[in-house]
């Protein structure tokens, strides 16, 4: 983990809501793994925001880290300003990541509005390494799932449900769920950008017998564990702990996490 | 001139090799990848509690106009922990450890001063007697001139290692409180801990912070801070370390020359994780700059500068 | 919904067309060409005090991170000027007027709220027992709760025109002496002047204002006076003019769901000289969006939303 | 005077420290006098300076307004960024111009560092109206001194004096006045950017009688004369008065002020 300058590579706009950034990676050493995240400052051009925005990797590779990101508020508006050639101070790879268990063969991804792009990666490298993927994407639009149709083409099976089409309520979701589940070995499940998708998938998970994780989000000051702004509760035996999202986190055993 | 810069301060008995250290609570194990901890003045960790707690409901820090309030609400292992983990891991490193101590009541600070201080690793305690987030309403015990003074005397019975009281900018009259702090036996002091603060979401109407209020930090306060290490060095003949929005070498020079010796750095770590490596070069270099040999040269100038004219 | 937003509000018996007003000492008849004063809630012109005065020394203003400093000491050319030009000048608009009053005893209080309330354009009075720079080391009236009281009690023997009491933000408890100064009468409070602070150029090593110390505004400061705002709102049940950093619709709203009925703009009409005019169209397009009628609805539903948890 | 929102034209470095910046000012119907100055906000792409920066006019026409300014601190330097096609928030014309006594035909400008930029102004009006101009340029370096051929290839008679070359001081500037009043028949004296020099040509004017005009500089707040940030003290009768530069100034008669 350290705090780089790295070079634009592109930003650009995907969809109404959506930016796509790419950095030049060729100066880091660190192993990176999918769920971790870096700590951005976007604010060299603008007046706002005042603390670092963090962002999970999208997809990576040895030249290039690529973030996909929902225009929210002055942080990543800011974001957007970057062009070819500037440089980004990026802090990170931070937090632990997910976990493939052993000789899992299929796994399913529930993933809401951002939250796809942090299980994205997941599914790259699930992909890579021949295990199959199953997504259900959910977002306000069907504009907002622009990433929805690119691992559609790498072969995942993608169910879109949306705000827009009404298809994205707890019932529909809970019904592909149990479609798939029944239908599919699904050997683990990963969730992020929802509360209420994790506690419906944390009931599947224990339902099914499954091994799940979640990724989650919460304000940071400092990313790397000193300043305990990103606190959640996770279940410990009988009792409930606090512990740091930047650091214990973002990723999460999902049976664990008190959502 | 010879070329070699002296950034060496005393802070009671301790001889810091430069003014720089962290404020409590924006520094920790975590920034050990990032930043070398034996080139900072001194080692200040997180606050302390007696007890275990979990600290304060989320969302904990939110960011304003130049800053960010927080309320963490001192989230920590207990005393047992912190003696059996916190303390041996700083004591890696060989520069002054002073832990930050904040209790539920005079009788705790006493309790917990006696115990820590006897650690042979600690070099110093601050006593956090202005968190604002510990009881309702923001109240803290560095408000008050006589419970800040019985509070430093009770604790000042039971170690002679350097006591750094923490004030609270939240008074009318920090120098009265300083005042206090210095008789009842304080080495030094920190001036000083956060604004009482809030703010509030215009689409959901509540609090950006889960509880309510909190300490306000960074940039946005630096003006305030310094007008009162500038009244509180006027006052007292203790060094004054002055906290509270420095961001870079320049800031912590403005805070010198208001008058204090050393400086503590919490928000800027945040924006920049290196920010206090930076800002000590930063010092070096404007030392340079100024065809200045000592850093002595520069605390409480602005002083000076005023008595001159 | 009938289409029609009231923006309407009432400030003891006055009835403002609008909450938004200037901050005194950042308005005046220079800005008429910029601002039809008659869209404004009311008029506050700068504070006058009984004789003239030149005022402090240059530089007076400085800027800081999101905010400034400034140590004006009043300028004014006194009462007898005030009552010759400045009232027969803004009485030619139709809102409101309230003289900002500032004296250097209670006695000049008392006899300057005597005279300026006897006009008849005067709608109310402003009592500026918070400003920071006409005593020694930033001392003033509002500091102390005896003194608030006394001095708001003698004025409201003189005149049953509104008073409205502009507190310090520089104590330890605001909400005690707003209690005092509603106890002594005060119809408002406006909450509040300037943070005292101090900025020192790295340079010169000399304060970036003449009189060393002045005021912080702008945005800046504004959690501080939502904190405030909330706070007192919690203890009085005098309505609250809001005033501090606030520099758009969203500031304007924020400072009203912690609890003001009206607010003051200071430091935002030096950025931009229509930002009043632009801050009532904001609040209005806000109603609009949030589909809600009167903006007494917004009013102090911070602390409903606590409640309902 | 109004708050213009005005398009760049051109912003372009023209020497170390200086900056050229013209804005379109096709909308702006207000007369304009050598000596107004107006107040811009120069942060919308950067997080400082806080308040805005004053400046004079350097150059006018019915389409542009011109100013030349020096890079001190972070509003000039955050002023560099705007370009070609950015437009920028200028308030004014604001203050008191520059008084050119009936009957004037040739004038003496004493200008050091940001000052020759405001008298610049005050030059090419007097050039239009046939009015000789002389010179006394005082900066810092011979680079500082960009405008001074334009003026000379005007016909002016430019005499240049720096602190790199040592003709700055005050001896040799008072050898130079003292020279071009005994040779030419000077009707009127403006000065600008240094308060030794004003002092000098207080000296002088009252010497030799001549009618004479300085403009001033404070940090400002408002500028429009609302908040008395701007304040100088004014000779009147026995007694001293405190008037606003942004107002009443920033020209006043050279006699007057208090420096
Ligand atoms: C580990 C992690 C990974 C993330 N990955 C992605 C991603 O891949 N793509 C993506 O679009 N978004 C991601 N987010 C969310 C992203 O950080 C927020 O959307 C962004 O911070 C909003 O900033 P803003 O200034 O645009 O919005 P603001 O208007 O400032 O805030 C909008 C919301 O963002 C939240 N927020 C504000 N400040 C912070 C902060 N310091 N840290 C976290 N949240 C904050 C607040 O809760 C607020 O409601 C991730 C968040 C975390 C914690
Ligand atoms: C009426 C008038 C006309 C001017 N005309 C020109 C011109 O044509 N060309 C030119 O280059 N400069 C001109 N100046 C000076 C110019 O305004 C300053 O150089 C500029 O404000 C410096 O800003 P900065 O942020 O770059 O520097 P900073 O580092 O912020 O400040 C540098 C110096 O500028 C002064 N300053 C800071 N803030 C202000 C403020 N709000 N108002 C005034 N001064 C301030 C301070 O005294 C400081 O010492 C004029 C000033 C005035 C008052
Ligand atoms: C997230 C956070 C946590 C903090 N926790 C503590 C604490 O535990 N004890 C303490 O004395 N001060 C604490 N502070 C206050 C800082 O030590 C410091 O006084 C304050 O932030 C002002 O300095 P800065 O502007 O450089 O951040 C905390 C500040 C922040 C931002
Ligand atoms: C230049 C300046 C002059 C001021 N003069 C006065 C004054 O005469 N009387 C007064 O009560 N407040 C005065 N104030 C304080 C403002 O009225 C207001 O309380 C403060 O600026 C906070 O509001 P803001 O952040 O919107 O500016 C002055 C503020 C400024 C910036
Ligand atoms: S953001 Fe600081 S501990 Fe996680
Ligand atoms: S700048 Fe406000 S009166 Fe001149």
């Amino acid at each position: 983990m350290r705090d780089f300058r790295l070079k634009v590579v592109f930003n650009q706009q995907v969809s109404q809501r959506y930016w796509h950034l790419c950095l030049d990676a060729s100066s880091i050493q660190e192993d990176i793994k999918p769920g971790q995240f870096f700590n951005i400052f976007c604010s060299d051009y603008s007046t706002e925001p005042f603390l670092r925005r963090p962002f999970s990797l999208y997809h990576f590779d040895k030249m290039h880290l690529e973030f996909l990101y929902a225009i929210k508020g002055v942080g990543t508006k800011a974001l957007t300003h970057y062009q070819k050639g500037d440089t980004l101070n990026v802090l990170g790879p931070l937090g632990q990541f997910f976990q493939l268990p052993k000789n899992t063969r299929e796994i399913l991804l529930l993933a809401r509005g951002v939250g796809i792009a942090t299980l994205a990666a997941l599914a790259y490298e699930a992909y890579e390494r021949g295990i199959k993927v199953v997504g259900v994407l959910s977002a306000r639009t069907n504009d907002d799932l622009v990433i929805a149709d690119t691992l559609q083409s790498l072969g995942m099976v993608i169910y879109k449900v949306t705000d827009e089409n009404k298809t994205s309520d707890i019932e529909n979701v809970m019904e592909r769920l149990s479609f798939i589940l029944k239908q599919r070995t699904i050997d683990a499940v990963y969730t992020c950008g929802s509360r209420r998708l994790t506690r419906l998938l944390q009931r599947v998970s224990s339902e099914y017998g499954i091994y799940g994780e979640v990724a989650l989000e919460e304000n940071m000051g400092c990313s790397v564990g000193v300043c305990y702004a990103c606190v959640c509760q996770i279940k410990e035996k009988e009792d409930s702990q606090s512990v740091r999202i930047c650091r214990e986190g973002p990723v999460f055993p999902l049976e664990k996490v008190l959502v | 001139m010879t070329g070699r810069i002296n950034l060496k301060v005393q802070i009671g008995e301790l001889l810091l090799q430069n003014p720089v250290m962290p404020a409590s609570g924006a520094f920790g194990e975590g920034m050990d990848e990032l930043v070398d901890f034996n080139q900072l003045g001194a080692v200040v960790p997180k606050s302390i509690t007696r007890y275990p707690r979990g600290g304060n409901p989320t969302p904990r820090i939110c960011e304003t106009p130049s800053g960010m309030i927080n309320s963490i609400g001192i989230q920590s292992k207990g005393l047992d922990d912190y003696l059996a983990h916190t303390i041996p891991y700083y004591s890696r490193y060989h520069v002054p450890l002073i832990p930050s101590i904040s209790g539920d009541s005079i009788e705790e600070f006493v309790e917990m001063s006696r115990i820590i201080a006897l650690e042979e690793a600690v070099a110093g305690l601050e006593l956090n007697i202005s968190c604002p987030n510990l009881k309702g309403n923001g109240l803290s015990f560095g408000m008050d001139e006589e419970v800040t003074y019985q509070l430093i005397s009770e604790v000042r019975q039971v170690t002679t290692k350097p006591l750094l009281a923490k004030l609270t900018p939240n008074v009318t009259s920090i120098v009265d409180i300083a005042k206090s702090a210095v008789r009842a036996g304080a080495d030094s002091l920190v001036v000083a801990n956060t604004l009482l603060a809030m703010a509030i979401d215009t689409e959901s109407w509540k609090p950006k912070i889960g509880n309510l209020m909190g300490g306000l930090s960074g940039p946005a306060v630096r003006p305030v801070i310094v007008r009162m290490v500038y009244q509180v060095a006027q006052a007292v003949d203790v060094p004054i370390i002055g906290c509270g929005g420095i961001m870079c070498g320049r800031d912590a020079i403005e805070m010198m020359l208001a008058g204090a010796t050393a400086v503590q750095i919490g928000t800027a770590s945040f924006l920049n994780p290196t920010a206090m490596l930076e800002i000590i070069e930063e010092i070096k270099a404007y030392l340079k700059e100024h065809q200045l040999e000592d850093i002595q040269q520069l605390i409480g100038q602005a002083h000076s500068q005023i008595k001159q004219e």
